[in-house]
């Protein structure tokens, strides 16, 4: 039943809802599937050869030594993704708890945890970078102050500290985001509910575990799904504080860095090579998107209503 | 039910909380992250202050702030007012053209059960997950097509499909949580679909808009990868890129790298300390979920 | 001057009907109140007559002309919402002000509209207020007042007093009235509430599962309910429903006793009937063979009524009227006797009212 | 007639604009547009800019196995003696970096060599009585003598992956040898070789002379520590001369080749070729192109890059203002190639990767120099035909 | 065994004053109500004596132990919030298990306490499911188990039906009475709802702006107010106070009628004297010259009832409960006369209660 008004409201939906679409379609979808499309495709330096199907894919996952490079970045990324995890929103949630007390001094705090979080990863990089140096940085001159001479370590050049720092430093930059939204969900919890639970338990840590936690934890799908994403896309960190090659010796190589060295090649590659660069940016994005949108349903599911 | 308000939960702090120790260590916990997140910026801010040996030798010193030489030297050997300008105005272009577009597709995907609506939201969704990095060739060619290359427009279109999707993303979850009853009762009203767009809906969202306008300010202000790229003529840099250029000749001149760094953080930050009130509060009161 | 008449009016969302056939006729100046249980389709029946959501079939007419495809701002009809929709960016002035703007008015009678709506509701202090700073009952005056300047010829009101406590309810109920009776448009009023279904309506319309079960004037509703639901629905404490067998003049419940009513209606002379009685229509006695055997359960007192609950042999809860004074405790033994003036009979079956 | 010109060279944008106006003084009619970009994105702002048809008209372009992705492509404008006359004059191995293997064409007029070898502070070598040393065991000497005066005996640093690299050919060239590179591009030995690993284990003996946390040392920081005198040597390449120059004028330089391992032994420096100018083969502006090109090519400007740039012009004739340049020139006379640069960067994974991270690996103690040699050759040998069996 | 005695207790939040000193004592047993206008501290109240907030000053004793400084889970007290507060993460059998695991009981004890509770309140067939597919009266009675379970001494209820709807609400309240009934504890209510105040308690404690006003049985709190704010807080609708002259027996109104009364306290033997009257107090007449000399305003018909609502020469609206077929018209001159039995008389300075 065709209705004037009803083409009416058509026409004013479809007057909102094309131009951003238009917007995505051109600007988004349609370079990133071309991008894609690379991937299956031979390049002469930076001309389009012949269709080549998989071989990329087969490339990057099985030939020696590319799959064992991509296997050390995956597994990078895996551990980038867990301590963050651990640390970033453990940590987050810790300081949002903290808040959430209103102490004194709270409003500043609460503007403090997340200054770092509006500064430019460039700005973030290279400051810490000044930090870690491993004769001038602050961090090493705080250790030997302290006495603490075993301490002062080269961070960022040894394969056993360097993608920890690396961790430390998003975490100090990015704990604020976690923080505000756990924050935001402890405030949503109604003070009934915390009120009924006081009736039956004394004890914060059973506050905590079982009433406070799972009802945080749902508002908090937001943050593991961009955090999942940030970690798997990490790029900028490691690139401003390490370099393209994730020094040393691969220690700090994430399929960021890996993807960007073998697209567009570096100093000491000399190869650029589109092909398998997409590949490998093909294999991240199926990744990503699968584990986030698979994810993203499970945590949605759980989700309760307050 | 209601919502427990922060002011409210203050009478608690002593019940919940328990002894005073506990609020004690939680304090200490606050004021030792607070420092931590503060030093290292209160150092960049120094650094700007001083030569390569004082940074060196005295990382912590409070430095003398009548020596502006480094700045001074940013200031004038760069076009730092140009990028300034040019960043400013990329930016707000960006930002606002994310709001305005932003805004439309959360109304249309909140509002109206058309079909395929959640599709839309999914694809959007989608953008979140992929670095349009990758694209970059494509954007490239795109752009040159356009004939965009080497203009503002060409990053405000980037900037404004970056900043999408996100901005969709919690507009629509904002939108969803407005009382449907208003545009009924603007509608009875005789308001048309815009005006209640503007003058109904608009005003409503200022809490999610303020959250959504940060998001995508800190990325799109600080990028410096896409002008990179896409613009070459000095005058059309924007700050970051045209710091980085500027400090690729003085890799080792900290100072003056530090105060470039303090001069390009800057005007970000203070906007967000200005409007931190109202971005936390927004954050907190659950515009974004 | 304002007569709606709907004719077949059916809505559908998507697959789920929710109204189905709905025919009515509002006359010019009535207090028209829609009731009946939560889900019931009264909300969308007043959307439909707003014009906010499509007519799915049938017709809507206003003042003899059709209003199926007419834009809700054109119709002439103004809407107070539950929750009330006031715009919280706008003051109490420009809250009012939106609408008569977007009519096209002059400045000056845009003011002396607002002045003349404020004067009546007492709203003249409160024009530069934003809604969040003024109380319940001062949030619903304004959304009044909203609906008020635009001067429509009727007003639709969806359950425009359930967010306001008990006694501020009662105040703005009379202020309802009152102002019913001083602008004298007509009103259609949508409402949970007995108290205000029976107070303010000339008519009431009681809807059930998308269908109108009764319309008629409050005594008409509460006298001569049309059927079961509507003398249950219409009430507090509700008509008790007693299945009672028929012998001639006696009804009777197994082991329970029975009554002797002279007038019982010609239908089922033997057989089954339906005996509706509300509280105020049974008397209590202590002891004695007549009437219904029954057994104290609980007595609520309530100051200036007392009513007894007590229950039948076929456990059917009963409840009675009686004097504040009288104690009864609970399963105490007890005869009921029914006052056939005030007593219903319905159909067993079909629960339609059987006449006398 | 307007062309574009993109270079990496941020630093000498000044010096560029000068050579660029004398240019255009010479050939009224054509002006020239410089753009210079961060190194570190240059690679992909030109690949971008060219896969997309909208490149600069005349640019810089790497030499050797980077230079082939661009060249590859076909955007670049073939350069022979016509349209850039005296270009055939330049030196064989120069021309040899810019040539693309696939069909032989040169497609880049070379601008720069660049020496591998030692830099040293003549201050601290004079204060404390010291020698330029000869062999291996002299300069561990040297050093342990600058490290007992407290200062750190050398600057480097092995934080960015490619130091190591240098690292290599800076101190190791004499030790590998000229008779290894023959039997290496003979297809007669590999990077297991004794002479190889020899001088990774040199290496291994020099890390100690290194700054503490040399490991976690970025490159701005080790040239900075040796442009302020806290470090008596640098192990570098030629163009780091300019920078220490630039960073502390004061600065009295010195260098010297690799120490050889026995006494009598060839002293040999690592050589390579930095890069080259490129046309754009799609230019609107041919002519002004190949004008330009050839200026760039002329010894009047390889004249002025060597006296303003610092750089080794590999243009024939051109004789050195600096004392400093003029005795690398000469130390030129005896090198090898910067062998995995200049050779093994045509493929991944490269010999350049391989070898900076299984070196940086090695300077951390966590492999030894036969592994890491290991390492590189099984690398190389998954496409380098000769190391496969 | 719970006896509860207040004394002196006072609360203050920052620098507002809530409670002023409240002295109360609670027996065993006893189902006590609060109730008292919004803010006149009933939850505050009800917090302290759960131990949510600290007792500012004063004593608070359950069963002879001072009990300021226990927290709340060590009290033997529950707690049934007004918005249920049911953990929404939990289902409603984990939501019972919750506080009786946390007091360390073995698996089977609590399995049989919510076997008891469910059965108790036909929870039985819902303990799988979450709180949000559940009702809003299966929520209230889920809130109500949770207490149970805990074999609490006191049992406090904030509220507890002020989120459902009418009929709803009166099916609970008979529930909740049941409920003391069989498991005998003590039981402190808050309510808003009159109805609820004297139906279900054996003490009600009338409280306004943090002092108590009045303690005493619903009757009692009824038929001997002891003062006008409680006169005119219990019975609906409200009792009308009416400020009069006196002459000997013979209370008047300027202008507008009198009434003669044999027994008038002694207290202001000549000067004024407030009447209160409930609209069962009062009888219309139409015509004659005894009685208060009345306007009709307003007739509410309610079925069993109707309540004449006129307004008399000094403006005082009264509310007059008549015969539901009774039909007065607006502005119609009437008289009302005055039930000497149910009138009652305060101090018209003080409010306090004159007794004859
Ligand atoms: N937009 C819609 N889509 C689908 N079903 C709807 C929609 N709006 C209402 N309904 C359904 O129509 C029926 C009637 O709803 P309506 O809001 O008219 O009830 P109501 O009588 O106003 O109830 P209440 O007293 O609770 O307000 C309900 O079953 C409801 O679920
Ligand atoms: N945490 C608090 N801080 C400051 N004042 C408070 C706090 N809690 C309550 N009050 C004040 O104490 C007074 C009593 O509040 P309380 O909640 O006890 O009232 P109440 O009688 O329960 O009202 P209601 O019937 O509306 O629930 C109010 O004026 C309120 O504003
Ligand atoms: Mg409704
Ligand atoms: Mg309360």
């Amino acid at each position: 039943m065709p209705r004037l008004r009803l083409t009416g409201r058509g026409l004013w939906i479809t007057a909102l809802i094309v131009p951003p679409l238009a917007v995505m379609v051109t600007f988004v979808a349609y370079p990133i599937l071309s991008a894609l499309a690379y991937a299956f495709y031979d390049w002469q330096g930076l001309q389009r050869g012949e269709f080549v199907g998989f071989k990329h894919f087969h490339t990057v996952l099985f030939t020696e030594p590319f799959a064992s490079w991509t296997r050390n970045a995956f597994i990078n990324n895996v551990i980038v993704f867990f301590s963050l995890m651990v640390i970033q929103n453990g940590f987050g949630f810790v300081l949002a708890y903290a808040l959430w007390r209103e102490l004194p001094g709270a409003a500043f705090h609460r503007v403090a945890v997340f200054l770092p979080v509006v500064l430019s990863t460039v700005i973030i990089g290279f400051l810490w970078k000044l930090f870690f140096h491993p004769i001038f940085g602050p961090v090493n001159q705080i250790f030997r102050g302290m006495g603490l001479d075993f301490l002062a370590q080269p961070w960022l050049g040894q394969s056993s500290t360097a993608l920890g720092s690396l961790i430390f430093v998003n975490a100090w930059a990015w704990v604020g985001f976690p923080t505000l939204v756990f924050l935001a969900g402890m405030q949503r919890i109604p003070t009934e509910l915390l009120d009924a639970a006081r009736m039956e338990t004394n004890s914060e840590w059973v506050l905590i575990r079982k009433i406070v936690w799972p009802l945080v934890a749902p508002s908090a799908t937001v943050v593991f799904i961009l955090l999942f994403i940030g970690s798997f896309n990490w790029f900028e960190l490691p690139y401003i504080m390490v370099g393209l090659d994730g020094s040393p010796y691969g220690s700090t190589d994430v399929l960021g860095l890996y993807f960007y060295r073998t697209a567009f090649g570096n100093q000491s590659a000399g190869v650029q090579d589109f092909g398998r660069g997409s590949a490998l940016a093909v294999l991240t994005f199926m990744f990503i998107a699968v584990v986030a949108a698979f994810w993203t349903i499970r945590l949605r599911k759980r989700e309760i209503q307050i | 039910m209601s919502t427990a308000s922060a002011k409210a939960m203050a009478y608690d702090n002593k019940g919940i909380l328990g002894t005073l120790g506990r609020d004690g260590l939680l304090q200490i916990i606050l004021i030792a992250n607070t420092i931590l997140m503060l030093f290292p910026i209160v150092i960049m801010i120094f650094s700007g202050f001083k030569s390569n040996p004082e940074i060196f030798n005295n990382p912590f010193a409070i430095p003398d702030f009548t020596n502006l030489s480094n700045y001074i030297s940013v200031w004038t050997q760069t076009n730092f007012i140009r990028y300034l300008f040019n960043s400013v105005f990329v930016t707000g272009v960006s930002i606002l053209s994310i709001l305005v577009l932003g805004t439309m597709a959360a109304y249309a995907i909140a509002r109206y059960e058309f079909f395929g609506a959640s599709f839309i939201l999914l694809f959007f969704m989608a953008g979140l997950t992929l670095p349009l990095k990758l694209a970059i060739i494509p954007l490239f060619i795109l752009f040159r097509d356009l004939g965009i290359l080497n203009t503002h427009w060409a990053l405000v279109a980037v900037y404004v499909a970056m900043g999408l999707p996100s901005t969709v993303f919690i507009m629509t979850g904002f939108i969803r949580t407005l009382p449907r009853e208003l545009e009924d009762a603007a509608r009875m009203d005789g308001a048309s679909e815009l005006r209640i767009m503007w003058s109904v809906l608009l005003p409503l969202c200022r809490p999610a808009l303020i959250i959504s306008a940060i998001h995508n300010l800190v990325p799109i202000w600080n990028d410096f990868f896409f002008p990179l790229v896409f613009i070459q003529r000095d005058a059309l840099k924007t700050l970051p890129q045209g710091l980085t250029a500027f400090m690729g000749e003085y890799t080792t001149n900290w100072g003056v790298m530090f105060a470039g760094l303090t001069l390009a953080a800057a005007p970000i930050t203070v906007i967000y300390i200005i409007l931190s009130r109202q971005f936390i509060n927004g954050m907190t009161s659950g515009a974004l979920k | 001057m304002a007569r709606l008449s709907l004719r077949n009016v059916k809505k559908q969302f998507k697959d789920t009907k929710v109204l189905h056939g709905i025919d009515l006729d509002i006359g010019d100046r009535e207090f028209v109140v829609f009731v009946g249980p939560s889900g019931c389709g009264k909300s969308t029946l007043l959307r439909l007559i707003a014009g906010l959501d499509p007519i799915t079939e049938g017709q809507f007419h206003l003042n003899g002309q059709l209003m199926n495809d007419v834009p809700p701002s054109k119709r002439g009809i103004a809407m107070v919402f539950q929750s009330y929709a006031l715009y919280p960016h706008m003051d109490v002035y420009e809250n009012m002000a939106f609408g008569v703007r977007l009519m096209g008015l002059k400045q000056t009678e845009i003011d002396a509209r607002i002045d003349e709506a404020a004067n009546m509701l007492r709203l003249g202090e409160l024009l530069k207020r934003k809604p969040r700073e003024l109380s319940g009952g001062q949030r619903q005056r304004v959304a009044i007042g909203r609906a008020l300047v635009r001067k429509p010829d009727v007003f639709l009101l969806d359950e425009p007093l359930s967010n306001l406590d008990a006694a501020l309810r009662s105040d703005v109920r009379l202020e309802i009235a009152r102002l019913h009776r001083d602008i004298g448009g007509t009103m259609i009023y949508v409402t949970h509430d007995q108290v205000e279904a029976m107070t303010l309506a000339d008519k009431i319309v009681v809807m059930n599962l998308g269908r109108i079960e009764q319309v008629g004037s409050p005594r008409t509703l509460y006298e001569t309910p049309a059927n079961t639901f509507v003398a249950t629905f219409i009430g507090s404490p509700r008509m008790t429903l007693i299945k009672t067998s028929r012998d001639g003049n006696r009804l009777g419940l197994e082991d329970g006793g029975s009554v002797v009513i002279e007038d019982l209606p010609n239908a089922n002379a033997n057989g089954t009937l339906t005996l509706g009685v509300r509280p105020d229509a049974l008397t209590i006695s202590r002891d004695g063979e007549e009437g219904f055997a029954a057994s104290v359960v609980y007595t609520e007192y309530l100051g200036d009524d007392a009513y007894v609950y007590a229950r039948l042999a076929d456990g059917t809860l009963v409840s009675v009227r009686t004097h504040p004074n009288a104690l009864y405790e609970a399963d105490e033994k007890i005869r009921l006797h029914v006052d056939a003036a005030q007593a219903h009979f319905f159909d067993t079956q079909s629960g339609q009212r059987l006449v006398v | 007639q307007e062309i574009s010109f993109w270079s990496w060279r941020q630093e000498d944008r000044a010096q560029y604009q000068a050579i660029i106006d004398a240019f255009q003084e010479q050939n009224p009619g054509i002006t020239v547009n410089f753009e210079a970009f961060e190194a570190a994105n240059y690679n992909t702002i030109l690949s971008t800019a060219l896969a997309g048809d909208s490149g600069p008209d005349v640019m810089m372009v790497r030499a050797h196995g980077a230079f082939e992705t661009v060249a590859g492509g076909g955007y670049l404008m073939a350069l022979n003696d016509e349209n850039v006359p005296g270009l055939m004059d330049l030196p064989e191995p120069a021309l040899a970096a810019q040539t693309l293997r696939a069909d032989g064409q040169i497609y880049a007029v070379p601008f720069a060599s660049q020496t591998m070898l030692v830099i040293y502070n003549k201050d601290i070598f004079d204060d404390l009585g010291l020698e330029e040393p000869q062999t291996w065991d002299d300069l561990l000497a040297v050093s342990e003598a600058i490290q007992g005066a407290g200062l750190y005996a050398f600057a480097n640093g092995t934080a960015e992956a490619w130091q190591n690299e240098t690292i290599v050919s800076a101190l190791g060239s004499s030790i590998i040898g000229q008779d290894f590179y023959e039997d290496l591009m003979a297809g007669e030995a590999d990077f297991t070789d004794e002479r190889f690993v020899a001088a990774l284990e040199a290496l291994v003996e020099i890390k100690d002379y290194f700054p503490d946390g040399f490991v976690g040392l970025d490159y701005p920081s080790a040239q900075q520590i040796f442009a302020s005198g806290m470090a008596g040597m640098f192990a570098g390449g030629s163009f780091e001369i300019a920078n220490f120059r630039s960073q502390n004028p004061d600065l009295n330089l010195g260098v010297f080749p690799a120490p050889v391992a026995n006494e009598g032994d060839q002293h040999l420096v690592g050589l390579f070729f930095d890069g080259g100018y490129a046309g754009n083969a799609q230019t609107e502006h041919p002519e002004a192109v190949a004008t330009f090109l050839t200026y760039l090519a002329s010894q009047e400007f390889g004249q002025v890059f060597a006296n303003t740039l610092g750089n080794i012009s590999p243009i024939p004739g051109v004789v050195f203002e600096s004392a400093l340049l003029q005795e690398i020139s000469e130390l030129n006379q005896n090198s090898i190639p910067y062998i995995m640069l200049v050779h093994f960067r045509y493929q991944e994974p490269s010999g350049s990767v391989l070898l900076q991270s299984e070196v940086q690996r090695m300077m951390a103690g966590e492999s030894t120099p036969q592994a890491a040699a290991q390492a590189v050759t099984d690398g190389i040998a998954t496409y380098y035909e000769p190391f496969q069996n």
